[in-house]
C-alpha cells in the first residue's frame, strides 16, 4: 500500500490582500497514511487545505488527485472526487439538528421527501462509530462546543471519502473523546483512507501520524517521517528555534484571599459551588465535558440572571449582575468559544483588543485616542506575536490561533486582578502556548489570581497549584497539584468523591 | 399660444380621479399646442414642494397645482410667486400665497349632497354606515364633514358605524364585511370614494343584503357609473375631474397671454343616480 | 449530561412552547369574545379566515424568503401586477379564464425570479432589489392598466375569490392547501432543510456542497408565484383588478411572519407561526371594526395590541 | 508576509474602495448633466441638497439603528408627531418658538426611547416594536391634530425650514452639522465603537463588559430625536404640520442606508455612505422631474436606476 500517491500539491501559491498565505508549497499524501501538517499559527495550514477543497482559488500551482490534475470550483466538486474536510472553525447550522447537519446536502430520500427514519438511523451509526452519546435530534445550538466538534467530525467521516482532512479536530475534545477519535483513525487507515491531520498537539502527531510536513510563514520547510524525528526537531522546523520544556516550572506566590465563592447555585447549571482564590495563585478546574466548568465561570462573571449564593471579593460581598460589573471590579473571563463569545469578527484587530478599555484611552474625555489605541494594539501584537499585516486587519481574516491571541489581548488590556481562562490554549501553536504559560507566570508574579479551566490535563497539572474537579454541576473535591496525577483527577471527574 | 410651458403638479396618480384630471389637462394642452410638464407627489406634501421646485428650475410659465394639502402647498406657491410664476389651483384650494385662479368643486358640499340624498331616499329615517378615507387627508376630512353636516340635520338619521378603509377597494370590502357582521340592521352606506363603495358593494352582495342596503359613493369613476347604471349602487357624486383639468389649462393659457381670468371657477357637482 | 431524562424534558418544553406561540392570538380572541357578541359566531369567524387568506398566502412565501435571511418588499406590487395581467387577458383580450390565470401566475413568478437572480447571482442586497421591484412592478401595473381598474369577469373567474365549496370559501381552501404544501416542503423535503440551513449559516451550507444560489432563486420565484396567487384571488374577490392593489401588504406580511416567531435574520421559524401571526392581525382588524373604534384611536389600539401580543408570546416562550 | 509593500497595497485599495462608494451617484450625476441642461446648475443643486435634508437626517439615525442590527419603521410617524406637537405648542398654546421646538424634540426622543426600551429590555423584535410605534404615533398625531393640519407660524419658526444663511438653506446647514456630529460619534467615540460591536456580535460585546442594553436604548432614542429634528424642519418648510407627514419615509431612509453600503444585519457601514445613498434617491427624483418622465414610467425608471446604482457600487467594490 505504500507509495501510492493519492494527492499531490505542487508549488501552491495563494495571496490574500496584504498577506502571502502560501508561497510555492508542496504537499503529498499516500494511500492509507496519516500525514501531519504542522506549523505555527498563521503558517498557512488551513489555507492549503481550503485551496485543496476548492474553497479558495489558488493563484498558482497544480493539484493532482489520484494522478488526475484537478481544480475544484466548489466543495461539491471536491466531495464528488472523494475529499472531505473537518473545518477548524466549526461550520454548522445552529437551528438544524445533528442528523440534518451531518447529512446536509446528502439526505436519504424517499421520493421527494427526506427519509427521516433512515437519516436518524444512519446518524446513529456514525455517532456509534465515533462512540459518542449525542442525540441525533438535538439542535446544534443546544450542544456545547465539544459535541459540535464531534458532529463536524461525524459529518466528514460519514462521507466515506478517500481523502480526509482534519483541521484541528481535537481542539475542543476531551482526552476520552480524543482516544475514540484515534481508534477511528486507525480503522480508517486500515481501509486505506488517506488523512491529513492538522494539530498543535505534538504528542498526537507522534501517536497517530506517519509523516509530517511543516510549513512556516506560508513556505514549505520540510517533510519527515514521524519515526525518524522527535518533538524538538519538529518544533525547530516550525518556529525556527528550539523551545525548552513544554511547560515552564511555575513559581507560585499565593498571597491574601481575593475571591471567595459560597454556595453559588444556578438553576440547572451549577449546584452549591464554594471555593476560595488567592492572589498570585493558579487554581485549575478540571472535569469532563459538560461538567459545568464553563457555567461556574460564567456564573461568577455575571452572565446568569438567576443565581443564589455569595461572592466575596477583597473581603466584601460583591453583587455581580453583569459582565460589566465583573470587569469593572477587575474580574475577566476568557470564553472557550472565541467565535461566538470572544470576537467581533467584522471589526479590526485593534478594535477588538481595545473594546473593554476604550473609556480609558480618551482625548478630552470624549474621543477615542487613535494613537493610544494603535499603541495598545501594537503592544499586544508584539507581546503575543500576533501574525497580522496590521492592527487594522479584520479579525475574521486571521488564522484561528491568532484570533485566540486577540481575545487574550483584549483581556490583558483591562489589567484584571482575577482572570478566568476557559480553554486558553485551544488552537494555539507550541511556541504561542509557551508564551501564554509565561504570561500566566507574569500575571501571578504581579499578584493576579488566575483560574484555569482546561481539558488538557497536563496543562492543569503543570500550571496550577491547586485543582478543583467538577462532575455533574458540582465541585467534587480539591487536589494539591504537586501531589495530584491524572488518575486522581479522573477519579473525581467521573463522580467518585474524595474522602 | 406659442411656446407656452405649463407645469402641472398633481397630488397623486394612484387614484383614477386624478388620472382623469391629468388626462383632461394633457389632452387640452395638446389641443391648444402648448407644452405641459406633469409631476406626481404621491400624496406627500413635502414631495409636492420638491417637485414644484423642480418644475420652477425648468422655467415654466404657469404653475397648475392640485394641492396635496391646502396649507402645506403655500410654501410651493410662495416659491412660484418668488420666481414670478403665476399659480392656478385645481380641486383643492390653498390657504395662502398669490393664486390667480382657483378651479374646483366643493368636497364639503359634495359630502352634504350625498347625505341629503340618502336621507331623502330613506324618508329621513335610517341607519347609515360611513366608510372613511385615509385619516388626515383633506378629501376624507371634507367629505366626512359635509356628510355629517347633512346627517345632523335629520333627527331620524343615525350613523351607526364610522370606520376607515383607506380609500382602497380591498379594504372597503374587508371593513364592510366586518361591519355587516356586527350590524344586523343597516339601511345605507356612504363611502368617501367610489373605490371603497365598490368594495363595500361586493361585500354586501356576498352577504345577500343588497336589497336592504343602498350605497352612495363619491368621484363617479367608470366602475361606479356602471354600478349605478345597473342599480347596484344608488348614487355617486361626480366632480368632473377631466373638466377641471381642461379648464385649468385653458385658464393657464389665458394667464400666460396676459388675459384676465376669474378668481374662482366653480365646477358644478352632480349627483349621478342612474 | 445528554441523558434521556433531560432530552425528554427538552421536547416536552418544546411542545409547550409550540402551543404557546398562539397565546397572543388566544388572548385576543378571548377578550374580543367578551367585548362583542358578534365576534365568536360562525359567520364572523369564516369571515375572518376569508379575509386573512390574501395576506396569509403572501406571508407563506415571505416566511421562506425570511428564513433564508432575505426580505421581499415587492410582494404587494407583484400581487397587483399578476392580478392586472390576468384581468387584462380576460377582459381586454378575451382569453380563456384558466389560460389567463396561468399567464398571471407566470408573470408573478417571472418577477420573483428576477428578484432571486439579482439577490443570488448579482449578490445585491435583497432589501434594495425588492424595493426596486416594488416600484418597477407598480409602474408596470399602472402602465398596463393606465391607472384604471379592470373590471367585469364571468362566474368562472369569480369562483376563485368569491366562490364556496360547501360552506367554505374558496380562498380559505386555497390557503389551507398552500399551507399544507409549504409546511411539508419546509419540514420534510431537502429543499426545506436547505432554506433553514442558508438562513442559519450560508457559508456552512455552501461548504456542504449545496448550491445555495439555486435555492435562493427558487425561494424568491416561489414567493412571486404566491403573490400572484394572492393577486388573482383578490382580483376575483373584488371583481376588479386595482392598479394600487396590495400597497403596503409587504409590511403586513412581514409583520405576520415576525409575529409568528420567525427571526428576521433567518434560520428559524415556522409557517404555522406565520398563520398565527396573520390571524392576529386579521382578528384585530375585525375586532376593531366590530367594536366600531373610531379611526384615530384604531391606529393606537392596533399598534398597542400587536405589541402586547408579541410581548405575551415572547414572555410565555421564555417559560 | 508582514512586509510593507503589501500593507501599502491594502490601504491604497481601501482608499479606492471608499472613493468608489459614490460611483453610482457619480454615474447618475454625469448622465443627468448630459440629459438635462437644468440639472448641473447652482440653483438646482442647492435645490437637491435642500430636498435631501429631511430624508438624510432621518437616515443618519437609521444608520445607527441598523448598525446595531435593528430597524426602525416608526421614523415617519415620529417625525409627524414631533412636528405636530411643536406646531400645536406655537399656534394653539402660543408658546415661545424655541421652547416649542424643545418640546417637539423631547416628544420625538421619548417615542424613540420607548422603542429602545421595548427592544433592549423587553427583548421584542425591533421590526414589530417599531411597526407598532408607527401606527401608534400616527394615531397620536391624528388625535392631537384632530386630523387637520396646523398652520400659521412666524418668521422665527420658518427660519429653520425655509431660511438661508448666506446662500445656503438652513436645513442643509443643519444636515451637515448633524452629519459631522454623527460621523465623529461613530468613528471617534466609544459609543460609536460599541454600536458597531453590537451589530457585529452582541454576545461578545456584552461579555467584553459593555452594557449593550443601554447603548441600544440610546440609539433608538437618538433616532427618535433625529426624526423630530426632521419633523420640525419639514413643518417649518411646509409652513404647516401635516398629520400624515413622513408616511413611507422609513422605506426611503432604510433604502438610503442600504444603498450607502450598510449591511441590514448590522456591524458594518458608514454614515458617509448613507448620505451618498440619500443623494442617489434625491438626485434621481429631481432628474426624473427635470426630464419630465411621466409618472408611471418614473416608477419603472426609479426602480431600475436604483438597482443599477447599487449594482455599479457593489461591482466596483469587488474591485
Ligand atoms: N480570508 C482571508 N483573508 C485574508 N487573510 C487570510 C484569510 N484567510 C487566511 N488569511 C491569512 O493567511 C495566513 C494563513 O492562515 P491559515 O488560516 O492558513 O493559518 P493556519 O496555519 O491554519 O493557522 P492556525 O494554526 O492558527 O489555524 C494568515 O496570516 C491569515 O491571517
Ligand atoms: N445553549 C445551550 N442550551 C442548552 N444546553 C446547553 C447550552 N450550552 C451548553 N449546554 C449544556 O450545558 C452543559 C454544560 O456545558 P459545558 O459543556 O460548556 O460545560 P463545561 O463543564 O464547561 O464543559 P467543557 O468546557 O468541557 O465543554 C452541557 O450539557 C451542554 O450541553
Ligand atoms: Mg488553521
Ligand atoms: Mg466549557
Amino acid at each position: 500500500m505504500a507509495n501510492q500517491k493519492v494527492l499531490e500539491m505542487k508549488n501552491i501559491t495563494k495571496t490574500f490582500p496584504g498577506v502571502k498565505a502560501l508561497d510555492r508549497v508542496n504537499f503529498s499524501l499516500e494511500k492509507g497514511e496519516v500525514h501531519a501538517l504542522l506549523g505555527e499559527n498563521g503558517a498557512g495550514k488551513s489555507t492549503l487545505m481550503k485551496v485543496l477543497n476548492g474553497i479558495h482559488e489558488r493563484d498558482e500551482g497544480e493539484i493532482f488527485v489520484k494522478g488526475e490534475p484537478v481544480k475544484f470550483q466548489n466543495t461539491k466538486e471536491a466531495q464528488n472526487a472523494g475529499l472531505a474536510i473537518i473545518h477548524q472553525e466549526l461550520e454548522l447550522i445552529p437551528y438544524l439538528n445533528v442528523a440534518e447537519n451531518i447529512f446536509l446536502g446528502r439526505e436519504e430520500r424517499n421520493g421527494v421527501f427526506i427519509n427521516y427514519k433512515k437519516l436518524y438511523q444512519k446518524t446513529e451509526e456514525v455517532l456509534d462509530l465515533l462512540g459518542v452519546d449525542i442525540d441525533p435530534k438535538a439542535k446544534i445550538k443546544d450542544l456545547n462546543i465539544g459535541s459540535q466538534q464531534m458532529v463536524e467530525i461525524a459529518k466528514a467521516v460519514s462521507q466515506n471519502a478517500d481523502i480526509l482532512v482534519m483541521d484541528e479536530p481535537t481542539s475542543s475534545l476531551t482526552n476520552q473523546e480524543i482516544e475514540i477519535l484515534f481508534e477511528l483513525i486507525e480503522r480508517l487507515k486500515e481501509q486505506e483512507i488517506a488523512i491529513v491531520y492538522i494539530s498543535h498537539r505534538l504528542e498526537e502527531v507522534f501517536e497517530i501520524c506517519d509523516r509530517v510536513t511543516v510549513l512556516r510563514d506560508g513556505q514549505f520547510v520540510g517533510e519527515v517521517k514521524t519515526s525518524e524525528t522527535d518533538e524538538d526537531e519538529l518544533i525547530k522546523m516550525m518556529v525556527g528555534r528550539t523551545i525548552e520544556d513544554r511547560f515552564p516550572k511555575m513559581k507560585f506566590n499565593p498571597g491574601e484571599e481575593i475571591l471567595r465563592i459560597e454556595n453559588l447555585s444556578v438553576p440547572e447549571e451549577i449546584e452549591n459551588a464554594s471555593f476560595s482564590l488567592k492572589k498570585g495563585e493558579i487554581l485549575g478546574i478540571a472535569g469532563l465535558m459538560g461538567s459545568g466548568r464553563t457555567e461556574l465561570a460564567k456564573a461568577i462573571f455575571g452572565v446568569f440572571k438567576e443565581k443564589t449564593g455569595q461572592i466575596f471579593y477583597r473581603g466584601d460581598q460583591l453583587k455581580i449582575n453583569s459582565p460589566a460589573d465583573a470587569i469593572d471590579n477587575g474580574i475577566y473571563y476568557l470564553s472557550e468559544d472565541r467565535k461566538e463569545e470572544g470576537l467581533i469578527l467584522g471589526l479590526s484587530v485593534a478594535d477588538n483588543i481595545s473594546i473593554s478599555v476604550l473609556k480609558t484611552i480618551l482625548n478630552a474625555n470624549t474621543f477615542i485616542d487613535a494613537a493610544a489605541e494603535k499603541d495598545l494594539a501594537e503592544k499586544y501584537i508584539k507581546d503575543l506575536n500576533i501574525k497580522t499585516p496590521s492592527e487594522k486587519q479584520l479579525v475574521k481574516n486571521l488564522s484561528g490561533g491568532n484570533q485566540q491571541k486577540v481575545v487574550i489581548s483584549k483581556l490583558l488590556s483591562t489589567k484584571p486582578e482575577v482572570v478566568i481562562f476557559d480553554e486558553p490554549t485551544r488552537g494555539i501553536d507550541v511556541g504561542a502556548k509557551r508564551e501564554i504559560y509565561n504570561l500566566m507566570q507574569d500575571l501571578i508574579d504581579e499578584g493576579v489570581a488566575v483560574i484555569l479551566i482546561s481539558s488538557e490535563l497536563p496543562e492543569v497539572l503543570n500550571l496550577s497549584n491547586r485543582i478543583l474537579v467538577m462532575h455533574e454541576k458540582e465541585i467534587m473535591g480539591e487536589l494539591d497539584a504537586a501531589e495530584a496525577d491524572q488518575e486522581a483527577i479522573m477519579k473525581l471527574a467521573t463522580g467518585r468523591r474524595s474522602q | 399660444a406659442q411656446d407656452v410651458k405649463l407645469g402641472l403638479a398633481v397630488s397623486t396618480l394612484n387614484n383614477p380621479f386624478f388620472v382623469d384630471l391629468k388626462d383632461g389637462a394633457e389632452s387640452m394642452a395638446e389641443e391648444m399646442g402648448v407644452e405641459i410638464l406633469t409631476v406626481d407627489a404621491q400624496d406627500d406634501a413635502a414631495s409636492q414642494l420638491s417637485s414644484v421646485e423642480d418644475l420652477l428650475i425648468k422655467q415654466i410659465d404657469v404653475l397648475i397645482v392640485n394641492p396635496v394639502d391646502g396649507n402645506a402647498v403655500v410654501s410651493a406657491i410662495t416659491a412660484a410667486n418668488d420666481a414670478g410664476v403665476p399659480v392656478i389651483t385645481v380641486d383643492r384650494g390653498a390657504e395662502g400665497g398669490d393664486v390667480v385662479s382657483h378651479i374646483a368643486s366643493d368636497n364639503v358640499a359634495g359630502g352634504e349632497m350625498a347625505g341629503d340624498f340618502i336621507a331623502e331616499q330613506l324618508g329621513e329615517e335610517g341607519k347609515v354606515v360611513e366608510l372613511q378615507g385615509i385619516p388626515g387627508t383633506s378629501a376624507a376630512r371634507d367629505r366626512g364633514e359635509g356628510f355629517n353636516k347633512a346627517m345632523d340635520k335629520y333627527s331620524g338619521m343615525e350613523v351607526i358605524a364610522r370606520q376607515p378603509a383607506g380609500f382602497d377597494r380591498a379594504e372597503g370590502m374587508t371593513v364592510m364585511e366586518n361591519i355587516l357582521q356586527g350590524n344586523p340592521e343597516i339601511d345605507a352606506v356612504f363611502a368617501h370614494n367610489d373605490n371603497m363603495a365598490l368594495g363595500a358593494m361586493e361585500a354586501i352582495a356576498a352577504a345577500g343584503r343588497s336589497d336592504e342596503i343602498m350605497i352612495v359613493g363619491f368621484d363617479a369613476i367608470d366602475d361606479a357609473r356602471d354600478a349605478v347604471a345597473e342599480g347596484k349602487m344608488a348614487a355617486t357624486v361626480a366632480q368632473k375631474p377631466d373638466l377641471m383639468g381642461e379648464m385649468a389649462v385653458e385658464t393657464a393659457i389665458k394667464v400666460a397671454n396676459g388675459e384676465e381670468v376669474d378668481e374662482y371657477t366653480p365646477v358644478p357637482l352632480e349627483l349621478i343616480t342612474e | 449530561m445528554n441523558n434521556l431524562s433531560s432530552i425528554k424534558d427538552k421536547s416536552f418544553l418544546e411542545i409547550l412552547n409550540r402551543f404557546k406561540t398562539g397565546i397572543g392570538l388566544l388572548a385576543l380572541v378571548i377578550v374580543l369574545s367578551f367585548m362583542s357578541p358578534y365576534f365568536l359566531t360562525v359567520p364572523n369567524l369564516l369571515n375572518v379566515v376569508r379575509q386573512v387568506s390574501i395576506i396569509a398566502i403572501i406571508s407563506f412565501g415571505m416566511t421562506m424568503v425570511i428564513l433564508t435571511g432575505g426580505i421581499d418588499l415587492s410582494v404587494g406590487s407583484m400581487l397587483a401586477f399578476a392580478g392586472a395581467i390576468s384581468a387584462g387577458m380576460i377582459v381586454n383580450t378575451g382569453l380563456n379564464v384558466y389560460l389567463a390565470i396561468l399567464i398571471g401566475l407566470a408573470a408573478g413568478t417571472a418577477l420573483g425570479l428576477f428578484n432571486g437572480l439579482a439577490v443570488a447571482k448579482a449578490k445585491l442586497p435583497a432589501f434594495i432589489v425588492t424595493l426596486a421591484m416594488m416600484t418597477v412592478a407598480r409602474g408596470f401595473t399602472l402602465i398596463y392598466t393606465n391607472g384604471r381598474p379592470i373590471s367585469g369577469f364571468d362566474e368562472t373567474f369569480r369562483f376563485f375569490g368569491a366562490g364556496y365549496i360547501g360552506a367554505i370559501p374558496v380562498p380559505v381552501i386555497i390557503m389551507f392547501l398552500l399551507l399544507i404544501v409549504i409546511y411539508i416542503l419546509l419540514k420534510k423535503t431537502p429543499l426545506g432543510r436547505y432554506i433553514y440551513a442558508i438562513g442559519g449559516n450560508e457559508k456552512a451550507t455552501k461548504l456542504s456542497g449545496i448550491n445555495t444560489d439555486k435555492i435562493k432563486i427558487a425561494v424568491y420565484a416561489l414567493n412571486g408565484f404566491l403573490a400572484a396567487v394572492s393577486g388573482i384571488i383578490l382580483t376575483s374577490r373584488l371583481n376588479s383588478a386595482q392598479p394600487m392593489a396590495g400597497e403596503g401588504y409587504e409590511l403586513d406580511a412581514i409583520a405576520a411572519v415576525v409575529l409568528g416567531g420567525t427571526s428576521l435574520s433567518g434560520g428559524s421559524g415556522t409557517v404555522i407561526g406565520t398563520i398565527v401571526g396573520a390571524l392576529i392581525i386579521a382578528v384585530l382588524n375585525n375586532g376593531l371594526n366590530l367594536l366600531n373604534v373610531s379611526s384615530f384611536y384604531q391606529l393606537v389600539a392596533k399598534g398597542g395590541v400587536i405589541l402586547l401580543a408579541v410581548f405575551l408570546d415572547r414572555k410565555s416562550q421564555q417559560q
